[in-house]
């Protein structure tokens, strides 16, 4: 999986590694789409969670799909900067998606592009600042 | 349903009613499971995690030395403030602990966490006050029975 | 009792010359009084005995405090309680129509009234054209119901009003159906002689055809009077409390007696049709009467803290598409045992 | 237009945050055409306590008095996803008592959760005896936590390196006892409600759920298996005991109210099915390892899933090395089933609404965290 994913995305493929059953991989955003839709054609249906983290010096948004069957894990980790990120949204490949982005949006001030309805969910909608934010 | 078997439908449905019926009789036959508070109090258990009290030592003393390892260990900072005397030579005893109901999640790390067994939550679980004020207990208010005495 | 007292009141009247229309009169107001009070107490009564069943069928108490060990007095509490909060409009309501609502709904379930036979001779009027007159007039609150949902300003009480509005009018046709299989094997609109024609030959839900007509009666009763299964303009899970959710105090009460009046009544009227009204040994006939009435209002109630709710086009289904037929097919079978 | 009647005009009916059968705080915006839903759109956020932002600010033991503010039906499991993560995080081996009573608690906690499903389902369609019913059955298990645990809901027994405190004397007996009186209970239930013909009326092919959407959603726990995906994460990843317990995952066809009715109602069984094995082979010996005063996990990451009664329930945990989370996470299974509500509402009733949002079992305490 990893050597078909180095040898599919290069570049685009920041790190890779295999820890117990997941699979712990860094993509650069404009890629994660293509990721994300080859993970699916592999098997890994099921967008169990997506959230993010503020890592100090840039924000991680991070993608785990888990394939039902062998129940492997995917993690897949996209770097963004704490402000003014934009990252391709998932939406059209999982619908899983949508409120996980919403919530980031919400939350770190990610803005998903493609995304249907990106709308603030949790916080009202006059919330000023993105609270999850260090 | 379709239309073959309509007859035999409505009498089915007709039968799973009356079973329903049977059941809730059935249950209207067993004795009550409510218990008529306040008259009749629950029992609680020992292990409750109610009001918090301070216990005293076989010398009547508070054993609380106000070592603050319960306010580190409080998740909601309902312990604000513990101060205890400076005596030189004696052990430290608490003088002020001030405990807020009203933010506690009565969760027992602080118990967990007091190496003297001086704090213990209890079985009052009625807690009320007509004010905030009232929720904010001094140590006057946490004082709990004296070693040898039943809680 | 209430004959002999009729006559000897009557001969009193009439031997002192006075006019005879006066005292029909005022009879009939005496009566009509006696009535409201005797609904207004029997309210009083189902709604405890409603919470009582339910708390007995739920493993419950019940109201076990005021008055008493039983709780006898709560409803009364309760009143009490309702009568004394504020009187509210909400903001934007329709206030005339708001206002009017609870009385279009509470005085025909009061009319009715008049036709029951609490014993011989103990009705406020035996019209000769009961059975119809009671068809018209419980037929009637529905009216106030579409009332109270439109005035309210609400959007769930405008939709409690819809499924009321739906409902009654599915239901009222199996209801008349199952009536016209009665009044066919009485010969008489009357009350009075539906209650004497069960006199000769047994209660009506004895004789062949007839027990079609009473579980239709039975079905579409408690159809008419919103019980669950069939009680959809409340749906409180749904519709919070469906036509009267902006109702409060003495208002939402009005709402509160016309449906437990209206269900007394279709419960007495059932026991009037098919279980001899207030005919049976030994007890008084007004006893009687109350004992089959009662027997009628628990299995309604035991019925209604058993089973779930239908969805509304479940409900119109059930009706047009079971119960029409069948009443129809009642009607006809009816007819042909009679003439047979 | 030209027909020359009056177009229906749609209404927009808020339904919530103030409304008996949302379980909660959520509000549904449901645009109708009489009775029948057009569109709907969940607004959640009414019960934001931001935990997840208070756990930064909160050594890792103080964290888990939080955590049963979540899915406050069943608190054993949030406790459990979050510890779990902690633990992988330390490398913590756990002792065999710890994690059968670790077990116990969750399958307490499961039933009691399923059974406040079922009495609020049976509420919601207009039933209200099984309300009382199953609350009724319900306090039997309260009454078991709260003689252990010392509370009732937010019992936060379950902590890092084990469990809070040994059970007391007669416990495994008034457990066992229950264990014998649930099953009976259970059939009851199947008379009044599961055979009831309005019930089944209401339920039966109502809210359909396909399988892919589900997946696709991230929808799993009794949601998913009422649509026939046999995903439990008990037996995907078993942690604690699961893995040598006898159980099945049940699962349902289906895909409608009906099934995953029928799926939470088999799955009571099967908890006590594992309740009883677990409380005739409880080891003897200590229930918490030792633990340092002061956690201060290595830098990394770790998930923690567990299966809670409403479906993967996990936690999601960056540690920096300071006693202080980076960054707690919680995955809340009502979140994603709620995303898919819309699509399972259009084209419903009104009343359907109240049958499919009960049959997806929100707890808003986990959606708004």
């Amino acid at each position: 999986m990893i050597e078909e994913l180095r040898s599919r995305f290069g570049e685009a493929l920041l790190s890779a590694e295999q820890v117990g059953r997941e699979l712990r991989v860094s993509v650069a955003a404009a890629a994660l789409p293509e990721v994300a839709a080859f993970a699916k054609e592999h098997g890994f249906h099921y967008p169990a969670d997506i959230t993010a983290w503020d890592a100090g010096d840039e924000l991680r948004v991070v993608y785990r799909l888990v394939d039902l069957a062998s129940g492997e894990h995917l993690v897949i980790t996209v770097p963004a900067p704490r402000s003014g990120a934009r990252l391709p949204s998932l939406v059209p490949i999982f619908g899983g998606a949508d409120w996980p982005e919403r919530e980031i949006y919400d939350l770190f001030g990610v803005r998903f592009d493609g995304h249907p309805d990106l709308r603030r969910i949790l916080l009202t909608d006059d919330w000023e600042g993105h609270p999850l934010l260090k | 349903m379709t239309r073959t078997n309509l007859f035999v439908d409505v009498v089915l449905s007709a039968l799973s009613i009356v079973k329903g019926l049977m059941v809730t009789l059935t249950n209207a036959l067993r004795p009550r499971v409510t218990r008529n508070h306040p008259f009749q109090k629950t029992p609680i258990p020992e292990v409750w995690r109610g009001r918090l009290v301070h216990l005293r030592g076989e010398d009547g003393r508070l054993r609380c030395t106000a070592c603050l390892a319960c306010q580190k260990a409080c998740p909601s900072h309902a312990i604000p403030t513990i101060q205890g005397d400076d005596k030189k030579g004696k052990e430290k005893r608490a003088q002020v602990y001030v405990w807020d109901a009203s933010r506690c999640l009565f969760c027992g790390l602080c118990v967990e966490a007091c190496p003297f067994d001086a704090i213990r939550l209890t079985r009052e679980y009625s807690i009320v006050g007509e004010d905030r004020a009232d929720l904010i207990f001094d140590l006057n208010r946490l004082l709990g029975p004296a070693e040898g005495e039943t809680a | 009792m209430n004959a002999s007292l009729y006559n000897t009141i009557g001969q009193w009247w009439y031997v002192h010359g006075l006019p005879p229309w006066i005292f029909e009169a005022a009879w009939m107001v005496a009566m009509a009084a006696l009535v409201t009070v005797f609904v207004l107490l029997s309210v009083l009564v189902l709604v405890w005995l409603e919470r009582k069943i339910s708390a007995d069928l739920q493993s419950r108490v019940g109201p076990n405090r005021v008055g008493g060990r039983f709780g006898p007095l709560q409803t009364a509490a309760d009143a009490l309680k309702l009568l004394l909060k504020e009187d509210i409009f909400p903001a934007g309501a329709d206030r005339v129509v708001f206002w009017l609502a609870p009385f279009v709904v509470f005085v025909p379930s009061l009319m009715v009234f008049m036709v029951l036979p609490f014993g011989e001779r103990l009705a406020v009027n035996d019209l000769n054209l009961g059975v119809l007159f009671v068809v018209a007039v419980s037929a009637f609150p529905v009216i106030g119901l579409i009332m109270a949902g439109w005035g309210s300003n609400n959007k769930y009480a405008v939709l409690g009003a819809m499924r009321a509005a739906a409902q009654s009018l599915s239901y009222e046709v199996p209801l008349v159906l199952a009536m016209v299989c009665v009044v066919v094997f009485a010969g008489s609109l009357r009350v009075g002689d539906i209650v004497a024609a069960q006199r000769e030959g047994g209660w009506f839900i004895l004789r062949f055809p007839l027990q079609l007509a009473f579980l239709l009666y039975f079905i579409t009763a408690m159809a008419e009077v919103n019980r669950v299964p069939f009680d959809l303009p409340e749906a409180e899970s749904e519709l919070v409390a469906g036509y009267h959710v902006e109702y409060s105090g003495m208002r939402f009460a009005f709402f509160f007696l016309a449906e437990f009046a209206h269900l007394f009544f279709v419960s007495a009227f059932c026991a009037t049709l098919f279980l001899g009204a207030w005919q049976g040994p030994w007890l008084p006939p007004a006893v009687w009467f109350l004992l089959k009435s009662y027997a009628i209002v628990i299995l309604i109630m035991w019925i209604r803290w058993t089973v779930p709710r239908l969805r509304i086009d479940q409900v119109m289904g059930f009706s047009w598409k079971l119960l029409v037929p069948l009443g129809l097919a009642a009607v006809v079978l009816t007819g042909i045992v009679k003439v047979w | 237009m030209t027909t020359g009647l009056t177009p229906t005009e749609h209404i927009t009916l808020n339904m919530g945050p103030q409304h008996p059968s949302t379980h909660g705080v959520l509000r549904l915006e449901l645009e109708l055409e009489g009775e029948v839903i057009v569109a709907c759109r969940p607004i959640i956020g009414y019960l934001h306590r931001g935990i997840e932002k208070m756990a930064e600010a909160r050594t890792y033991p103080q964290v888990l008095p939080y955590t049963d503010r979540l899915d406050y039906l069943s608190s054993s499991s949030n406790n459990m996803a979050y510890v779990q993560a902690v633990e992988k995080l330390l490398g913590l081996e756990v002792p065999e008592r710890a994690k059968y009573l670790r077990v116990i608690s969750l399958e307490l906690n499961r039933i009691a959760s399923h059974l406040v499903f079922l009495a609020t389902f049976a509420n919601d369609l207009g039933a209200t005896t099984v309300f009382l019913y199953g609350m009724r059955e319900r306090e039997l298990i309260m009454d078991l936590f709260s003689m252990w645990a010392g509370a009732r809901l937010t019992q936060s027994w379950i902590r890092i390196g084990g469990v809070g405190a040994d059970i007391p004397d007669g416990f495994v007996d008034q457990a066992l006892a229950f264990c014998r009186l649930m099953p009976k209970r259970l059939d009851e239930y199947d008379r009044i409600l599961t055979g009831n013909r309005i019930f089944r009326a209401r339920t039966e092919g109502v809210g359909i759920l396909p399988p892919e959407l589900g997946v696709n959603y991230g929808a799993s726990g009794p949601t998913l298996r009422g649509s026939g995906v046999e995903f439990d994460v008990r037996r995907a990843e078993p942690y604690e005991v699961y893995g040598d317990l006898d159980f099945e995952v049940v699962t349902r066809p289906t895909c409608d109210c009906m099934g995953r009715y029928l799926v939470r109602m088999q799955e009571m069984r099967q908890s006590v099915r594992i309740l009883e094995q677990c409380l005739k082979r409880l080891p003897e010996g200590e229930v918490r390892a030792k633990v340092p005063r002061v956690i201060r996990p290595p830098e990394g990451e770790a998930y923690g899933r567990v299966e809670s009664p409403r479906g993967e329930f996990a936690c999601y945990v960056v540690s920096d090395g300071s006693p202080r989370p980076a960054r707690v996470r919680f995955r809340a299974p009502s979140f994603y089933h709620l995303s898919v509500l819309p699509r399972m509402l259009q084209g419903w009733k009104v009343g359907d609404a109240v049958a499919i949002l009960g049959s997806i079992d929100i707890v808003l305490g986990e959606v708004d965290r």
